[in-house]
């Protein structure tokens, strides 16, 4: 397994049954193959589909059927599609249970930057800003640090931000973090050769350690 | 009294410096006859409100960029298409980039003559700036107003001669806001449909948002 | 024919072809039996649907086809049913095109008054209020007086208003007043006993006399 | 997962004090077996929101009146139902009058996450009374907030177990915008259909805004 789908398989244990979730592009999509097959889980598309089924076979394309990616997908049994207002209605109004999105940086305060790069000119924001600000449990999942290594779990945000202390965890390849009371917690280590150290090292944002905190087991 | 008239007729209500509503998730909703329309008429300084503009290629919105007739695009994500990204960073287009649901939203305003509402999405960011800002509740709202365009081009699935309107899946998106939104609608219809032929019960946009109906064929 | 159904009859002559018509309580149900049958036009009623049918045969009643004023109508071909606040859009947002409505009072600045009566309890206002702030042309249709004789044509309002300076046209037994540009203009004379002095002494709002005022043809 | 419940179960979920959104313009979708059901609860102080106070005789809301569960009700049309009147002006129950378009607008912006929005309707009236007031555009609007209900009682034509649902005609009226801004909606279908049994395109409520069904037959 990748570290993408190490991250994806984790966040997937967040959903409860029942719930409603909104998967973003990147390892956020990888989640739905994740979801115990025991669960009622209910796929939603800011685009305007209720009830998300996977990727259609090459075949089986109806190019009227796309989520938020623009992708193909397919319409489960118990579906409904919506117009743009009630699909932003959903989310703004606090429907979505769960919306699993990625990040370029995560502050201690909760805070998320993942729509804009300080110096270009920025010409994209799609749903991202409404999901954040809407969804009632905000996961982030992300690799720990960039490309080049650089640090993104920071004390703050110095790309723009999308919204102001809404994470609620944070889900790399090597930590779980859960933000409570104004404060950031890491509460579980997701690979068994970090030490508390180690990640220390790679995570600039202050942050307490769980009394509670999981270790992967070997 | 039916509504139905030819491409070109309907585009004749399309002057220069109109804002112009064009309904579409990428290409998927995108009335691509109407815009293949709008690319021979003699138009200028439009301004364009849609959630994309085109897709690389020149394909959709993009043809009519190329043409340099678009001086200003309203929408949430651009950096789809890379002419878009070039003639915003030469200077050639300007910008006002709205998150997906408050668009939806400010749509749904215009439409229901609202004169203007409060969101969470997007306080605090760069793209409250200017924006009038409201603790309501405890928490941070900023004031987002309607747009109302001269003219929405909409996609629909069936349009019977009075205009009546039904979708088909992600293709409903933007389009249903923007017929209600705009003064004049004009609609590509992939089938027209003798009235009596829709359900009453399951019509999407009701004829009194729209003005023409052109048949656009599969 | 009696007073009411004059005075509805010549509202009817107002309804151009196409238009969306929202008919009020008492008088204003009269005028869908004077539309002329070559006119297509649509009554839409704010209970939630646009294409309004002649009352049903008592045996052909179906009890979930209702009007606002909790009435038996019927639903004619190319109708469509929506919700409350899809209805009510339509109304705010300038969809309708004439409402007509009675009034206790309206004022010679266009100001109404047709929903509470001081010294009672307050206790119903529907529609009403929305109706005269969103249709395109607001038409009065009422008795020149009260029951006991007393004027409603007045300087200004003294029963609670519903909207100010929303009245396009009044149309009353007698005559038929014009709002254009701050004025309140008397156009024509609809009954040939009465002569301009004795709708002055009926009428306390100040009004100038239309340099084309009509009189009924004898 | 299925929502299906019984009547009592489903009713166990409102508490003293609460604030109850109830369906239905008249009785026409009007959810009357939810709400016998609640006559026979031991609740006490509900404020109700709804359109009418039930209708003379003690039918729908005025049998839940009479009972002096009812300490305030929000609405827009309450002399139709004289106990309603009765009760007022004896000061036993307190009323706050809401235009219907505002009343409507007011949940759709609780469902939707609006923090309040500007309207025409009601602006220079006694209705305004206390309420912000705002020049756009050079009209007056005024302040209106959304309306969140604890608990929406809901009459819908067809349920599937999701909580799906569709509606009948007129019977549409304010059910879907209260299903969408109470925090628990419970829905009286009068039929409950199997998953699958409701067209994608045709549901009118997606079933996440649907927390309980009851079957409650024609």
């Amino acid at each position: 397994m990748g570290l993408k789908e190490k991250i994806a398989m984790r966040a997937a244990q967040e959903i409860n049954d029942g719930d409603i979730v909104n998967l973003g592009i990147g390892i956020p999509t990888l989640v739905a193959d994740y979801i115990p097959k025991n669960k009622s889980v209910f796929l939603h598309t800011e685009n305007g589909l209720l009830g998300v089924g996977p990727t259609p076979l090459p075949e089986e394309i109806d190019p009227e059927i796309i989520n938020a990616g623009k992708l193909p997908v397919t319409a489960l049994i118990g579906a409904s599609y919506f117009s743009s207002s009630e699909s932003f209605g959903m989310i703004r109004g606090g429907h979505i249970d769960v919306a699993i999105l990625g990040a370029l940086q995560v502050a201690e305060n909760g805070d998320i930057a993942n729509w804009a790069i300080p110096g270009e000119n920025i010409l994209g924001v799609g749903g991202a800003m409404d999901l954040v600000a809407g969804a009632k449990k905000v996961i982030v999942t992300t690799q720990h640090c960039t490309k080049n290594g650089e640090p993104k779990i920071l004390p703050s945000c110095n790309y723009p931000i999308t919204a102001k202390g809404v994470v609620k965890l944070l889900i790399t390849e090597y930590a779980v973090f859960k933000f409570e009371n104004n404060q950031m917690i890491l509460e579980e280590i997701l690979d068994d050769t970090m030490t508390l150290q180690q990640i220390k090292a790679i995570t600039p944002a202050n942050y307490t350690i769980s009394q509670s905190l999981k270790m992967l087991q070997k | 009294m039916s509504k139905v008239v030819s491409i070109e007729e309907a585009l004749t209500h399309i002057k220069d410096g109109d804002t112009i509503a064009v309904g579409g998730f990428g290409l998927v909703g995108c009335p691509i006859k109407l815009v293949d329309g709008l690319s021979e008429r003699p138009v200028s300084r439009l301004t364009i409100i849609s959630n994309n503009l085109g897709e690389p290629g020149g394909l959709g919105l993009g043809k009519i960029l190329h043409q340099n007739k678009i001086s200003k695009a309203i929408g949430s994500f651009f950096t789809s298409n890379i002419d878009a990204v070039k003639y915003a960073n030469e200077g050639k287009l300007e910008v006002e980039l709205v998150p997906q649901g408050t668009l939806a939203e400010r749509l749904r305003a215009g439409g229901a003559g609202i004169g203007g509402f409060f969101t969470k999405t997007a306080a605090g960011t760069l793209l409250a700036k200017g924006k009038e800002s409201r603790i309501i509740e405890g928490e941070e709202y900023i004031f987002e107003s309607p747009l109302i365009p001269d003219v929405a081009l909409i996609k629909a699935k069936k349009a019977d001669t009075y205009g009546n309107l039904i979708f088909s899946k992600t293709a409903r998106n933007f389009n249903p806001d923007m017929a209600k939104a705009a003064k004049i609608t004009i609609v590509e219809a992939e089938e027209i449909v003798e009235v009596g032929q829709l359900n009453p019960e399951e019509i999407v946009v009701p004829h009194l948002f729209v003005n023409y109906v052109v048949n656009g064929g599969n």
